[in-house]
């Protein structure tokens, strides 16, 4: 209850800022931010469960968005129901994926998301009268439009964005105490155990799978027409895929936290290279990367546990809060 | 028929490199169980190595049109170094991490990686002037473009090579122990560590060896790494992960199925069909299609 | 609580890094965004046209710079537009809300362009770019697009039009024709324009296929190519493709026409590559720095001369077209004595260039129609000879003669 | 009425091995049967097939008269079939209770419910006060009492208890079979594997007797545990005859002496100067510690055994000489020279060969290969010529498979080879973890020949058993083992008719 209540006051804190912030670079990056901390935090409740590392998941962004606008442009259908159909198909996607990819492990895994998402990347560059093909599809629009999900003022997607991420933080906090949170603490310690004490191990794997995939499609909905812009490189391609396993990652998969804290690293990294080198390039990548190699070779564990270890050099209490 | 013929050839040829490549990866993973998702960004260390050595000059003309590939066994050594720091600065310490902190060091560093190649070299496309590229041999209507024969030719030694390394030097038996299990390697007094270096450097020079071999007729780029990794861990897994003689076949096939598929479908949904074909290895036959019972490396 | 206060310290710490820059700017200057793709595998293109944006800002700088405010001096704000649709939004947006910019130069990808729109519309500043996509100049992009380069579907017209004209000089008789392209927004929208022409100038299409991007073997291609029987191939690839096409076919021995479709085909390094194998090439260009327009205007040629010597290579396309943008832009400027971007947008809107720097870009006028597009400008046919690219059609400002291929 | 367990004919192989040959028993409703055997007679791959985490290579299991046949081990488990595991299985992630509750969860229980009986079921464990800590800090006897909590919240017919009570205090034990006999008496069933033969006796009306995948006895326990078959089975050879039936000798042995004590007391052996010391040493595994400070000796030329019972720390002991795991306190040196702290590769090349337990193979080298990695010792690699031979006229039924993939050797093949990759290094001592695991009687003969030869020809040997008899035969010296502490140590034959060994095996 306490940390509901903090997280909440913290998405206050958010979008107060957001809306304060005169300057639209940081609303844009922030909502960036946003975004990617939303994704991050669903990819970690199915990665940070099996330990293994996802490099498919921008396919599910994609999956949903696609749906999405090609039925709002073509057909009419609001986003708001539109989304929940492209959700289903992230869905169904990840049942498919899943059930067939839960008994792999470490890098056989990482491979096989990685190439399930190159399967749908170039069955979307092929069916280009309907997707687009490479050219991809622009959603333009000139004034508000709520129940379509255009608001011509960035804060909008912002004030969203925040909100899902902290709707989300939320719920992956009940899920934690609640009968699924169980199985999925049970199997991560031990999967023959788990079976042992009647868990339906392949069951609540796949369920796991397809719950962070319906998650990142969430937010896939909302980025697009924040975007306002997609193609199938930029969506389902390998780059967002290594983003979100790396904010993740860097942030920490064992706390509930680590992929904002991920995020916002990442996010302040890049603000930072830009700041300084945005006229020359390369440096941006070149320090984006490299600091995530001196963030792994520091703590493996990621910036949360980092934090922790800090914090317990300046004063004993263990900070187990977010854990 | 051919035409067929023809693809068959062309995939062989630039399968070679895709060999060598992954022969890399494999020996790698095999030892330290460790996938090198910044392998890729070593090829293109070794390009920028490999260009900036032949842009000195090539050998003179006793060597007809083939001086440019002086550069081959030094740039070979100068990547075994940079595998040998790879490990003793990363890999070392990253031992006694999980699989995933792993995972992500070597993206990292691939990322890195490309960010600090344009920083130090640009973004430009590097291609030494030389007689190789384009050049071609024509036997009974196929003809053989010259750059990826040599380069084929080559890969095929090194696999000849290694697989002897592998077989019959005491360093292979002993790489060949730590990949089955490096804890029994020990207690009969194998330093453990001292195979991990040496498998980093001789990985890391075959990746040298591919770069010098591609130069004379690829362009040289930061992200140049990425378009030949790809199909690199395409190639590893089909062969089975660890299995570096396997990894030769995996690599050829690949270039085979990549030519075929592409002269005679659209290139686009031939790589959906040959990344299914890599799931469904993955799935039903994890150990790979070169890979029987239990053997490593 | 207490990671989260940390998190936040963070965050202020990069707002003020970022913010120091954005303080320091000189009073008589006028900002302009120059926002190109600079790192990614497009950054060439980016370099490019940062390099002619250097000399363009010296030129008109030199030239007194902007008489109507004062002799204001044009400051270049360069930034990085990275290679993805969200990179190219956030740079955009970074530049456009910490500078107070005149207008923008740039984008030169259709994605980026697309994506980054939206921002330029909001903060109502106008933006030249050589982006081609026909999508960008349609009354959605909010009026504030000027598309200096000509339309990706005008590239095919041209490739078809000069075939005619081949035809007819030397009797080649040439009615297959196979059109290879990279599967990219670039390759899609000039195939579009090849096919649809090709098939009105009676033309039979015997192969039409994409190939991905950073395809490390053209091989398979080549036989494809070959198996069609075609007698003119229309390829549009980027340089590494580029270079592995027609190494293929020289290997095959294969001698059928081949009529490039820009980008690779007429950039530097494939003449460096290729050495004197690249002479008699033929290609398709938004732009070259010996039409008329440019040979025959001192002025303009030294421009080239001077971009040959700073940077080594000659005056690419990308180049040639910044440099016409930016001083586009200054006329703009000029034109409105104002560095509020909305007047400047109303100035390019109806502005009609004939000499300066904006005649840089053939043939030699520049004019925007109501939804941003080039009126005037045509795309040109070169021929690399001995070593570098030369016009030689349309007539209009060609100034080589062809070398029968 | 139909027992509730029916185990009918069931086999299963790994690879060359035959760990299950033909198993066919049964365990009534309301009953509790015990099941004992040598390490390495197949009974946790009985229990892993039960519980369907194997599928069986033949025969078939009938559960409440129902064939299990490919149902699932969670499924198993709603069905009220269901086990513990040898090493403590914690939820770290959770609170005890919480980790508790999961077993109630999955039978469908709302949590607040689970919590409720999770506590009754904590609290009748005497675990109260632990409930809403994290597990990482507990020790073993408590995680085990966890694991058994987690199983009873599954509301059990029949539970599998797989060495549960190794490693519990004397108060746990009570705690432990206390539950059992209540849920006993409220109708549930239990197979008990163990290896402390009077809790199966307290327990159980029925014994069942495993030996090498095969039951060699089955029947009221007094009974079976006379039965000669079995104490061949369960404790070697007509040497255990002895154990069962010794009358307390005369031997009086501190719990555990002090290596200067040991070195000063005469033996009747050829030893001379001290080679191995073992000081005081301890460590563990995962933080739970195993070794409580375990003094050790052995001298030139000797053949020294470690006995005791599964659990005891035998094999720990020579995992940390050869610094397969960490010293957490003590000293162990080797001809004088510290090697506490080395690298893992050093033993080996100061002249220490191993024998590990389970055979350590290199299955995908051939035979040869295998030989050859043993020769890394600096020496060694001079001699190898010389080893070889001496390996092959030690074991010839190697010589016809120099070829083969370790892989493809039979068992007792695998254990040659083993031996003789030990001494391609030409080892100074070798130690020797469990060589009759898992191996038919005649082939334990047949390595126990070698190791005579072995021994006579002047190597010392340091060798780790459960098989007691042939232990004491071939050895010098003998050390008893009992919960991580040395509770007994003297020439082998005092030691064979001390009362003490029995209570290590037997923890009467």
């Amino acid at each position: 209850m306490r940390r509901a209540l903090v997280i909440f006051a913290a998405w206050m804190a958010a979008a107060a800022a957001g809306l304060l912030l005169k300057n639209d670079y940081f609303a844009s990056v922030a909502t960036a931010m946003a975004f990617l901390a939303l994704w991050a935090q669903s990819w970690n409740l199915l990665c940070g469960l099996t330990g293994n590392i996802s490099l498919g998941h921008s396919v599910f962004v994609a999956v949903a968005a696609y749906v999405t606008v090609i039925l709002f442009q073509q057909a009419g259908v609001s986003p708001l129901l539109g989304g929940l159909l492209g959700i289903l198909g992230s869905v169904v996607l990840a049942s498919i994926v899943g059930a067939a990819t839960l008994r792999l492990r470490g890098p056989y895994f990482t491979l096989a998301t990685l190439s399930a998402a190159a399967v749908v990347l170039s069955l979307i560059l092929h069916y280009s009268q309907l997707t687009g093909g490479p050219s991809g599809l622009a959603i333009t629009f000139a004034q508000d439009s709520p129940f379509d999900l255009e608001f011509t003022n960035v804060r909008a997607y912002f004030l969203i964005a925040t909100g899902l991420l902290a709707a989300v933080t939320l719920f992956l906090d009940f899920l934690k105490r609640s009968k699924l949170g169980f199985y999925i603490a049970a199997i991560k310690s031990s999967e023959e155990a788990a079976a042992a004490a009647g868990i339906r191990v392949a069951l609540v794997k796949v369920i796991v799978f397809c719950l962070s995939a319906a998650l990142t499609a969430l937010g896939g909905v909302v980025y697009v027409f924040y975007i306002g812009f997609m193609d199938p490189n930029f969506l389902s391609g390998l780059t967002l895929s290594v983003e979100i396993a790396l904010i993740a990652v860097v942030g920490g998969m064992d706390y509930l936290i680590g992929p904002i804290i991920g995020a916002i690293f990442y996010e302040a990294i890049d603000v930072a290279a830009n700041a300084t080198f945005g006229a020359s390039g390369g440096w941006d990548v070149m320090l984006l990367g490299f600091a995530v190699v001196v963030m792994v070779m520091t703590e493996p564990r990621g910036l949360c546990e980092l934090t922790i270890r800090l914090l317990r050099l300046i004063h004993r209490r263990p900070a187990r809060f977010w854990s | 028929m051919i035409i067929f013929l023809q693809s068959i050839l062309n995939g062989l040829l630039i399968g070679g490199v895709y060999a060598l490549v992954a022969m890399g990866l494999n020996l790698m993973f095999g030892v330290m169980k460790l996938v090198n998702f910044a392998h890729g960004e070593f090829l293109m260390a070794g390009m920028y190595v490999a260009v900036g050595l032949a842009s000195l000059g090539t050998l003179p003309g006793a060597f007809g049109m083939f001086g440019i590939y002086w550069v081959a066994i030094p740039t070979m050594f100068v990547m075994a170094a940079v595998g040998l720091a790879f490990y003793l600065l990363l890999l070392d310490r990253a031992a006694r991490f999980g699989e995933s902190p792993q995972i992500l060091l070597t993206i990292g560093l691939s990322i890195g990686a490309q960010g600090l190649a344009q920083v130090l070299r640009g973004s430009g496309f590097k291609l030494v002037p030389n007689p190789i590229n384009g050049a071609a041999i024509r036997f009974g209507g196929l003809n053989l473009q010259l750059g990826p024969a040599i380069a084929f030719i080559v890969a095929l030694a090194a696999t000849i090579v290694m697989a002897w390394v592998l077989r019959a030097t005491r360093f292979g038996k002993s790489a060949r122990a730590v990949a089955e299990s490096a804890e029994t390697a020990e207690m009969l007094g194998i330093d453990a560590r001292r195979v991990y270096i040496v498998s980093t450097s001789i990985a890391i020079g075959l990746v040298g060896l591919a770069a010098a071999l591609l130069i004379p007729y690829q362009y040289t780029f930061p992200n140049v790494g990425q378009n030949f990794v790809v199909v690199a861990f395409l190639a590893i897994v089909i062969a089975g992960l660890g299995n570096v003689v396997g990894a030769v076949f995996g690599g050829l096939l690949m270039g085979v199925m990549q030519s075929l598929t592409a002269s005679y479908f659209d290139l686009d949904l031939s790589t959906a069909a040959i990344y299914l074909l890599f799931l469904a290895v993955l799935l039903l036959r994890p150990q790979g299609l070169f890979t029987r019972g239990r053997r490593t490396l | 609580m207490r990671k989260r206060g940390l998190s936040f310290l963070a965050f202020l710490g990069t707002v003020a890094v970022v913010l120091a820059p954005a303080a320091a700017r000189a009073a008589d200057t006028v900002d302009i965004a120059v926002i190109v793709p600079l790192s990614g595998p497009n950054a060439t293109v980016g370099e490019m046209i940062v390099n002619a944006t250097k000399l363009a800002v010296e030129d008109i700088n030199g030239a007194g710079g902007i008489k109507s405010l004062g002799g204001a001096k044009l400051n270049p704000i360069i930034a990085d537009a990275t290679n993805d649709p969200q990179g190219a939004v956030t740079t955009a947006e970074r530049v456009l809300s910490q500078n107070k910019v005149a207008g923008a130069y740039g984008l030169a990808l259709s994605p980026l362009t697309t994506a980054a729109l939206p921002a330029f519309v909001k903060h109502h500043v106008p933006v030249v770019t050589s982006a081609i996509s026909d999508k960008l100049v349609t009354p959605d992009n909010g009026g504030y697009l000027f598309q200096i380069a000509p339309k990706g579907t005008a590239f095919g017209n041209q490739q078809v039009e000069f075939l005619k004209f081949l035809n007819d000089k030397y009797k080649m008789g040439i009615t297959k024709a196979a059109i290879l392209y990279v599967n990219n927004p670039y390759g899609t929208a000039t195939e579009k324009g090849i096919e649809q022409l090709a098939q009105k100038a009676g033309m039979e299409i015997v192969l039409d296929s994409a190939y991905p991007e950073n395809i490390t073997d053209a091989s398979p291609l080549v036989s494809k190519i070959q198996r069609s029987g075609a007698q003119v191939l229309f390829p549009v690839s980027y340089i590494t493709d580029a270079s592995l096409i027609l190494t293929g076919l020289r290997s095959a021995d294969s001698h059928l026409l081949v009529i490039g479709g820009g980008a690779g085909f007429i950039w530097p390094p494939i003449g460096e590559s290729l050495g004197d194998k690249v002479n008699g090439l033929i290609s398709v260009a938004s732009w070259n720095l010996d039409s008329k327009n440019v040979k025959d205007e001192s002025k303009l040629s030294g421009v080239t001369q001077r971009y040959q010597k700073a940077y080594g290579t000659f005056m690419p396309e990308q180049a040639g077209e910044a440099y016409a943008g930016i001083s586009v832009l200054a006329a703009a400027i000029e034109a409105a004595a104002s560095d509020d971007p909305a007047k400047v947008r109303d100035a390019l809107a109806k502005l009609h260039v004939t000499g300066g720097g904006g005649a840089m870009m053939q043939p030699g006028e520049v004019e925007f129609d109501e939804n941003g597009a080039n009126t005037h400008v045509v795309p040109v046919m070169i021929q690399w000879q001995n070593g570098v690219p030369h016009t030689v059609f349309p007539e209009s400002v060609a100034t080589a003669e062809i070398v029968k291929p | 009425m139909t027992a509730l367990l029916e185990i009918k004919g069931i086999a299963k192989s790994f690879g060359a091995v035959r760990s299950l040959v033909d198993i066919t028993f049964s365990v009534e409703d309301h009953s509790i049967v015990g099941l004992i055997g040598p390490n390495g007679a197949g009974k946790s791959t009985l229990i892993n097939i039960l519980t369907g985490v194997y599928a069986p290579d033949g025969g078939n299991v009938q559960f409440a008269g129902r064939n299990l046949g490919r149902i699932a081990t969670a499924e198993r488990a709603r069905l009220g079939l269901v086990r513990t595991f040898q090493r403590p299985t914690p939820i770290l992630d959770l609170s005890c209770i919480e980790g508790v509750m999961v077993g109630g969860l999955a039978r469908g229980l709302s949590v607040g419910k689970a919590r409720n009986a999770a506590l009754d079921i904590l609290t009748s464990l005497g675990l109260r006060e632990a409930a809403d800590q994290s597990p990482r800090k507990l020790p073993t006897g408590h995680l085990k009492l966890l694991d058994f909590a987690r199983v009873l919240m599954l509301a059990p017919r029949l539970v599998l208890l797989d060495e549960l009570m190794a490693g519990l205090s004397f108060s746990e034990l009570e705690v432990v079979l206390g539950a059992i006999e209540r849920l006993a008496d409220r109708g549930a069933s239990f197979l008990v594997v163990e290896h402390l033969l009077d809790v199966i006796k307290r327990l159980s009306r029925r014994l069942v007797v495993m030996d090498a995948g095969i039951i060699v006895a089955a029947g009221e326990p007094t009974e079976v545990i006379r039965d000669p078959r079995v104490i061949e089975a369960y404790l070697g050879d007509e040497a255990g005859a002895v154990l069962v039936e010794a009358e307390p000798a005369p031997v009086s042995s501190p719990l555990a002496l002090s290596s200067e004590e040991l070195i000063s007391t005469p033996f009747k052996s050829a030893g001379t100067g001290p080679m191995l010391e073992v000081n005081d040493l301890v460590t563990g595994y995962d933080g739970i510690e195993v070794l409580h400070g375990v003094d050790l000796i052995v001298k030139e030329g000797e053949t020294v055994c470690i006995l005791g019972a599964n659990g005891a720390g035998k094999s720990t002991i020579l995992r940390a000489v050869m610094r397969q795991l960490p010293c957490w306190r003590g000293r162990v040196s080797f001809l004088g020279e510290d090697i506490t702290n080395v690298k893992a590769f050093a033993p080996a090349h100061v002249g220490i060969g191993y024998v590990p337990e389970g055979r350590g193979m290199l299955a995908s080298l051939s035979v040869r290969e295998n030989l050859e990695m043993g020769a890394h010792p600096g020496g060694a690699r001079a001699a190898f010529a010389r080893n070889l031979e001496r390996v092959l006229s030690l074991f010839p039924a190697l010589v016809s498979r120099l070829g083969d993939a370790a892989a493809n050797l039979s068992g007792g093949q695998q254990q040659m080879l083993a031996i003789g990759r030990a001494l391609m290094g030409s080892p100074k001592l070798v130690l020797l973890d469990e060589p009759s695991l898992g191996l038919a009687p005649q082939i334990v003969s047949h390595v126990y020949g070698a190791l005579t030869e072995l021994k006579s020809s002047g190597q010392a040997i340091l060798l780790v058993e459960q098989t007691v008899g042939k232990a004491l035969a071939l050895s010098d010296r003998a050390y008893v083992v009992d919960g991580g502490k040395v509770v007994l140590t003297g020439p082998s034959d005092n030691v064979r008719s001390d009362k003490l060994l029995r209570d290590a095996y037997l923890g009467l």
